[in-house]
Parts: C-alpha cells; sequence; structure tokens
C-alpha cells in the first residue's frame, strides 16, 4: 500500500524521510559490508529485490474478484533479517515510483517507513517469537506475513490520519475513517498473503 | 504487469534521453515541489497541465501510456481522499465535513498534480541513467551495482512470471475451486523464487567466467 | 479444425507482428515454419487464445474463439500449446503432480486423473519418471513431462513450440515416437527444415507476418525460403542441384533416388 | 594451447561426468560434439577453470592452471568461455555496458575500453545494438552479445557452448562469419553432427566420459558416434551408403562427388 506522490504535505515528508534514514542507511551499510564480505550476495540481494518487485505484479486469486498483489516485505525480513530488507524494500520502492509511478518519491520516506521498516521488523518479530514459542514453522512464515502486511496498512492510515485529522475528532478519528476505508482490500490481502506463505513455504520444503 | 515494460519503454526512447539527467530530475523534483507548497487551485492545476503538456508536447509520451499509468494511482488517490470529506463523532457518528468535498478535492489535486509531475521524470529518465546519477553523486558502488543487477533481472524473471502464469492459465487453473487456485498460486510464486535462486546463482557463475571478482565496472553511457 | 482468419497482431507500441495471417490445422502433422521474431510463437499464442489479436479470428470447427471466461475455458479444453522452455510449464514438486494439473482443473475425479496421468505418461514413453522430483529431471525429460502436461487434458489439437530445440538426436528421435502415438492434430513450431520435411503432412511458412500454408513440396520453393529467412532443406536442394524428380523427404529418399538415377 | 590431460570431474554425490577426458585445443576450430548430459559443458568448464577436475590437469601453454585467485584470473584473461544461456552472462541494462565489464577489468582505461567495445561490436556484426536496452533483444540478439562480452577481453582461446542453439539458419550462418573473423582458436560444443562437420577443422567426440579427437572424417565412424548416442552427419552417410571415396563435408561437396560420378 503506496501513499501516491503528492499526498503528504512537505512537512510530513521531510519528517518521514528523516525517521526512515536511520533505517534505511543502517541497512545499507549492512548491505555494503555483506557485499564486500562475499560477492555472491550482490546478486543473491538483486534477485530477492527483482523477485520482490515481480511478486507485487503477480496476481493472486482473490477472495473479493478483484486481483490483489503480496508485498513479500514479510518473507524478505525472515530471509534477510530486518536491516537488510530496510534497504532491499525502499529499493524495490523506488523501482516502483519509476518503474510504474506507482508510490512516489516525496511520500518515499513515509513509505519506506511503513513498508521496508515497520512492516519487515513487525513480521521478523512475529517469526522470531512463534520460533521461540516452539509453534510449527507454517505458523510462523504465515503470521510473519500477515503481520507484516497488516502492520504495514496500519502505519499507512496512520500517516495519512496525522496528515488529514478530523475536523471533529482529530487524529482518532482520522484514523478510524482511513483504516476502515483500506480495511476494505488490505485486511483480505493480509489473510491471503499469509496462506499464501505458508502454501509457498510448503511448496518449497517439498520441491 | 505490462505497465513495468510500458513506461521503461517509453524511458528508453525517449527523445530526452541525451539532456542531462540532472536537469530533467530538477525539473520534475520543482514540479513535484510546486504541486506540495502551491494552493491546489490554480498551483496543482498548473502543475498538472504543465507536466501533461511536457509529456504529450516535447517529451512525446503517447496519451495512452500517460493515461495506462495513471490511472491506477489517481484511483486510488481518490479513494484515500475520500475519509477527507467526512467526519466522525458527533450526530449522526459519520457526517459531511463542514468544507470536507473541498479539502477532499484539494488532496486529490495535490495527488494528481504530483504523480503527474513524477511521471515526468520516469517515462523520460531510465533506472539506468538514475542510477549513473546517483553513482556520480556518491552512492556507493555496491548499492548501485545491486540496484543495476536488480534491474537487469526485472526483466528475466517478469518474462518467467508471466509465462508460468499463462502455462497454468492453459491447463483451466481458473477452473479451480478456491483452495486449489490458492495451492496453484504458491506454486507459481514457489517455482518463480526457485528460479529466482537458480537465475542469480547461475549469474555469478556467468561472471565470473567473466572475471567478476568484487566490482562490476562498466562505461557510462555516451551522451551523445 | 483449427484454423486462424486474416489475424492481426502488434504488441505494444511495436509494429504488427501478423498482419492477415491465416492457418489451418486438419487433423494432420502440420510444420510450422519461420525465422527467429518472425510470429511462429505469437501465431500459436494466437491459436491457443493466449494473446487476442487485433483483426480477425480464431475458429474452432467454424466457430469464432470468444475471449471470455468461458470462450477460453472451452476453447483451452481442445487446444493445448506447449512452450519451448519447460521450465516455464512445470510448477509442481513432483512429475505425477504436474501432469495431474490440467486433468484435475477439468473436473475429473481423483482416481480418473491419477489413471489419465498413468495412460500419458505410458503413452509418452516416460512412466518410469512418475515418482521423480521436477528438479531432478534433465532437460530433455523435462520437455517431455511439459509435453505431458498438455497430451493429459486430451486436446484435440496440440501445437508446440520448437519441441526439438536443445534436445540431441536421439531425444529428437524419442520425442518424434511419442508424438506419433497421440491422435490429436499437430502444429509443431520449429526453424529446422530438414526436420520438417522430414516430418510434417503439410507446412506453413511466416512470410512477412503472413502464412503460405501447403504440402511439404513447398520447401523446395527457393524465393518462398528466402523471403522467410530460411534455407531449402538439403533433400530438396540436392534434389534440385542435381535434376533429380521428386521431393525427396529424407536420406532414405535421397538413396533411392540417386541409387534409382 | 590449451589442453587438459586425464580429467575426472565428479558433481558432488552423481557419478563421475568425465572420466580422464583429454583435449587439446591448437589454433584451429575444433567442434565439440556429445549428446545431452555427456559431460560436454563440465569439460568447457574445466577448461575454463570454473570447475576443479578431482583428477587430472588443465595445461595453458603446458603450464598447469593452479586454482588460485591468481591463476584462475591469468587463465581468465586467456581463456573465456560463453555458455549456451545468454541471460546467464549478461548483467548489463545496455550492451555497450555489459560488454565493457571485461575490458574494465582487465584494466583498461575507459577511453581505451571504450575503443575496444566499438572495435568488438564491429567485428561481431552489431554495432547497430551498442545503445539498446538489453532487455530488447532478441535471443540471438543477446547471444552476440554475449559473445562479445567475451571477445572485447581479446581472449587466445574461446570456447562456445552451444552457440547455434535456438538460432534460425540466417543467425548460425551470422555467426559463423562472425567466428571467421576472430583469430582465437575456438573451441564449440555442439550436438549438431552435420554443423561440426562442415565448420570444424578438426572434431573431439566425448563417449563415456572420454574424447576421442581428430580429423572431421572421424565423423563416418558410425561405432563411434552411436557410442556418443550421436547420428552420422548426412553428408558421410549418404556418401557411405553410396559408396562415395571423400569425407564430403556439405551440399557442395556432396554435389560435386555426385556429379563426378
Amino acid at each position: 500500500m503506496h501513499i501516491a506522490e503528492g499526498m503528504l504535505p512537505p512537512l510530513h515528508c521531510a519528517a518521514w524521510f528523516a525517521a526512515s534514514a536511520p533505517f534505511v542507511i543502517h541497512g545499507a551499510s549492512a548491505v555494503i559490508r555483506t557485499s564486500r564480505e562475499n560477492p555472491e550476495n550482490k546478486l543473491l540481494l538483486a534477485a530477492a529485490g527483482a523477485f520482490t518487485l515481480v511478486l507485487s505484479a503477480l496476481k493472486l486469486p482473490s477472495v473479493t474478484g478483484s486481483s490483489s498483489h503480496p508485498t513479500g516485505t514479510g518473507l524478505g525480513a525472515v530471509l534477510f533479517g530486518p536491516p537488510v530488507m530496510a534497504f532491499l524494500g525502499t529499493l524495490v520502492l523506488v523501482f516502483q515510483a519509476v518503474l510504474l509511478a506507482h508510490g512516489g518519491l516525496t511520500t518515499l520516506g513515509a513509505n519506506a517507513f511503513s513498508m521496508a521498516i515497520v512492516g519487515p521488523w513487525v513480521g521478523y518479530g512475529t517469526y522470531r517469537a512463534l520460533r521461540a514459542l516452539r509453534s510449527p514453522a507454517w505458523l510462523q512464515v504465515g503470521c510473519a506475513l500477515a503481520l507484516a502486511n497488516l502492520a504495514t496498512y496500519a502505519v499507512t492510515s496512520a500517516q495519512l490520519a496525522i496528515a488529514y485529522p478530523d475536523p471533529a475528532t482529530g487524529f482518532g478519528g482520522a484514523l478510524a475513517k482511513f483504516g476502515a476505508l483500506f480495511a476494505v482490500t488490505q485486511v483480505p490481502l493480509a489473510l491471503a498473503e499469509g496462506v499464501l506463505g505458508v502454501l509457498v513455504f510448503g511448496f518449497l520444503t517439498r520441491a | 504487469m505490462a505497465r513495468v515494460a510500458a513506461v521503461d519503454d517509453a524511458a528508453w526512447e525517449s527523445p530526452w534521453r541525451q539532456r542531462p539527467v540532472g536537469t530533467r530530475v530538477f525539473l520534475s523534483f520543482a514540479l513535484v515541489l510546486a504541486a506540495l507548497l502551491m494552493p491546489a487551485w490554480p498551483g496543482c492545476a498548473l502543475v498538472a497541465g504543465g507536466s501533461l503538456g511536457l509529456m504529450l508536447g516535447p517529451a512525446r509520451i503517447r496519451a495512452s501510456l500517460v493515461a495506462v499509468v495513471t490511472v491506477p494511482p489517481i484511483a486510488f488517490i481518490a479513494v484515500g481522499v475520500l475519509p477527507l470529506a467526512v467526519q466522525v463523532g458527533g450526530t449522526p457518528f459519520l457526517s459531511l465535513a463542514p468544507d470536507g468535498g473541498a479539502r477532499a478535492l484539494g488532496v486529490l489535486a495535490h495527488g494528481v498534480a504530483g504523480t503527474l509531475a513524477l511521471l515526468l521524470l520516469v517515462t523520460t529518465t531510465t533506472m539506468v541513467d538514475l542510477l549513473a546519477w546517483c553513482r556520480r553523486l556518491g552512492v556507493p558502488a555496491p548499492l548501485v551495482e545491486i540496484a543495476a543487477l536488480m534491474y537487469r533481472l526485472v526483466f528475466v524473471l517478469l518474462s518467467t512470471a508471466v509465462a508460468v502464469q499463462r502455462a497454468q492459465q492453459a491447463r483451466l487453473v481458473a477452473d479451480a475451486p478456491l483452495p486449489q487456485r490458492m495451492r496453484f498460486a504458491a506454486a507459481a510464486v514457489g517455482t518463480t523464487l526457485l528460479r529466482t535462486w537458480d537465475r542469480a546463482s547461475r549469474l555469478q557463475r556467468g561472471l565470473e567466467l567473466r572475471g567478476y571478482e568484487e566490482d562490476l565496472p562498466t562505461l557510462p553511457r555516451v551522451v551523445a | 479444425m483449427l484454423a486462424a482468419e486474416h489475424v492481426t497482431v502488434a504488441y505494444p507500441g511495436g509494429p504488427a507482428v501478423l498482419k492477415g495471417a491465416s492457418i489451418r490445422l486438419p487433423r494432420r502433422k502440420v510444420a510450422l515454419l519461420g525465422a527467429n521474431g518472425s510470429g511462429k510463437s505469437t501465431l500459436l499464442q494466437t491459436l491457443a487464445g493466449a494473446v487476442r489479436p487485433a483483426g480477425g479470428s480464431v475458429l474452432l470447427d467454424g466457430t469464432p474463439l470468444v475471449h471470455s471466461r468461458a470462450g477460453l475455458r472451452g476453447h483451452r479444453r481442445r487446444v493445448q500449446l506447449v512452450l519451448q522452455d519447460p521450465d516455464d510449464q512445470l510448477f509442481s514438486a513432483d512429475v505425477r503432480q504436474d501432469v495431474s494439473f490440467g486433468p484435475l482443473n477439468l473436473g475429473l475425479a481423483e482416481a480418473e486423473a491419477a489413471a489419465r496421468v498413468d495412460e500419458t505418461l505410458a503413452q509418452l514413453g516416460i512412466a518410469h519418471l512418475a515418482a521423480r522430483p521436477t528438479h531432478h529431471l534433465s532437460y530433455g525429460e523435462r520437455k517431455r513431462v511439459a509435453l505431458a502436461g498438455a497430451v493429459a487434458m486430451r486436446p484435440d489439437h496440440l501445437l508446440l513450440d520448437e519441441p526439438t530445440a536443445g534436445l540431441d538426436p536421439e531425444g529428437v528421435h524419442e520425442l518424434l515416437v511419442a508424438l506419433d502415438g497421440l491422435d490429436s492434430a499437430i502444429l509443431l513450431a520449429t526453424h529446422h527444415v530438414a526436420f520438417a520435411l522430414a516430418w510434417a503432412d503439410e507446412v506453413a511458412v511466416v512470410v512477412d507476418g503472413q502464412v503460405r500454408q501447403g504440402p511439404v513440396s513447398l520447401l523446395g520453393d527457393a524465393d518462398l525460403l528466402a523471403a522467410a529467412r530460411l534455407h531449402r532443406p538439403w533433400p530438396l536442394e540436392l534434389a534440385a542441384r542435381l535434376g533429380l524428380a521428386g521431393t525427396p523427404r529424407h536420406l532414405d529418399d535421397v538413396t533411392a533416388l540417386l541409387e534409382a538415377r
């Protein structure tokens, strides 16, 4: 879920850039380090980024009949860890902006915060927590993906609510409005992504 | 998915490719800033009109392409601004906000103008040129190289993903019940993932044969 | 009978690939010949319903294909396309599972589908691969399994895109034996002219976005082949040079003609 | 001269692919023949230094290759392998950039590398592709660009894995013209026996993990080819059947022999 170019006031854009920058820079330096240690990692990370981008363009069967797109950031976080995903997710967002005019450049900070930082951290946290609880592997993967997707959606709703508070009830009311609006598509999508993740996990363990 | 290729194709064929990337980035960014900072009327209308005019005029972008790539984000913006028109709390719980319509339309205008300004950049500038520009601005080489490899792999994988989906359709995947379809979608995603890995390791070995150790130096593009 | 009538196809922003191409696929073995980029694959995709032509139509038993969900569903039950790269068509963990994909989607019960799969694998001479994981197969084996996936749907019309590409002579031979056992009409795209001459009942040559269809002797037409950026197959070239009568299709024919001289 | 002596290669967990294979690549055109899975590609990879043999050695001008970083670096400056699938070697978004990788990696200055790239593209007849995006190229064009990437390094020895696979007759012809303009020794792996007969100065046939190398007349040895799961090329088969003397290599030779009869 991307906030389009032009939809956030300038101050908000700047603030979200400032909020995202430390994570993305930290991730970028982790990426530089791992690719110096092992040049094969460059190819792997590029492939992971390309896969995420292509995945976001694959159509999934969905309950509502409209097609839906998985985000894949939860999967990336489980595979590469959240710091690397902060960089890689941002790179995917740049590609989506440049190749699809999807999202934007001034809203990149805000989108990176929701999709490349909070989503992956929530996904990774869920995965680690469930692992610590010795839950089955499929549950770890499914919940990590679904919750990463949901967290992204929640953060995006909050970002819009901060920018455009409700005239009567302020931030809380706006959050409820945006949350309810996007819930229609995003909640089934998050569940679908979780289920898909479980199925892909099953496919890969059989293959 | 065809949209990936559409924007990219336009950028490769853009008559503006010969102009310095920095100029294009500056122009587009100035328009985006104008869209953000100026009042919706007449500022955003001017930005939107200006971006459209530049795209359809000197940049010679086909109108059908502009339509194809702008409709989805604009539809998303249009839905996204709906909450601005209403307010919650009080009685009735949900009601039209005072000036709500104007507020929603204003944000819509900012969004549409911003998206068109961004589109001006991306339909005239290839990813490759942007990456080379980033490199000159001092972005570390490994990061630029990963982005460049990613760009190449996107197109390799795209044809795979499209072919896998087509092959499933040919064998009547649409007739399967939903749980089955989810399973087949997972198989398509899993297959694409395995092939992604395979592609990456094969490219690694292929590049090693060409002498790849740590860096992937290439000539900068010649601006004629 | 499957046919295309005056189909025109252009990719977005590009020039037309097919410009009023017509082809018909009677219950025979037809070889579709053309250079790389001539539009062979596009024509196959169009016949299979995967590409919607801008003009003209695809006909199945005289009825035009409607590109609706229902129209395509009916079409796909009877027309199956096997792609050049088998990896694009194999997406299950093992061979049996992969081949069962189509039959199950046709609505066959599990037992029935299983029987269909076994029958198909036996027919194509790959029953021994049934339980093998797909990613352990050799290239030739993967091509055969991808073919099985289509054959298991019992299509009347089987469209094959470069099925011999990348196969060694033994592999090609095994493939041909397998194809001979089928009773679908087969349209096989290739740029191996000598192979087409030996195998086909009829040939169709893609030239300039259109199709010239006729008996294999068409491959003796040097002008046509030059326009198609192809070469005359060696048996016909040799016959022409030596002034031999007839249309020798392979080594045996050539030997017989020369010995009779 | 590049050579392999008694090399043995086995993949982890599998049987040996090469069992004491020896081959030498003098400054000539050598065709390496073998069925799918015979070990052709493995032999090329071994010669290029990408696969380290369990036994035997790879020699460059008599000096055994050491698989250290420095050893391999020196080897790759002189021996370049072009893989069958061009997408395994093309990494850059445009052609010129991709081809410049090797020369820059050799340590050439930018101006020098640029001159080298232009020269190579012209030599291979693809100067017009220089500014094209890699993903817009056809398969045949990508194969040519991948070849350019290797040729731009000016290797003494060029190893080509199935360079004609997937190319139409014109594409093959253009490739051969381009190869003729090079002055590297060329080892070309293929399973097209008739093509090898027409093109090569010498042939090397992979049989049972070993290599039989000799003049092209080796391809008339029916037993050898059967053991290699290949067929005798048609000119030699026809000559044998008709009892013609000599080793006709292509249609012209066959015509001349028959007319002289």
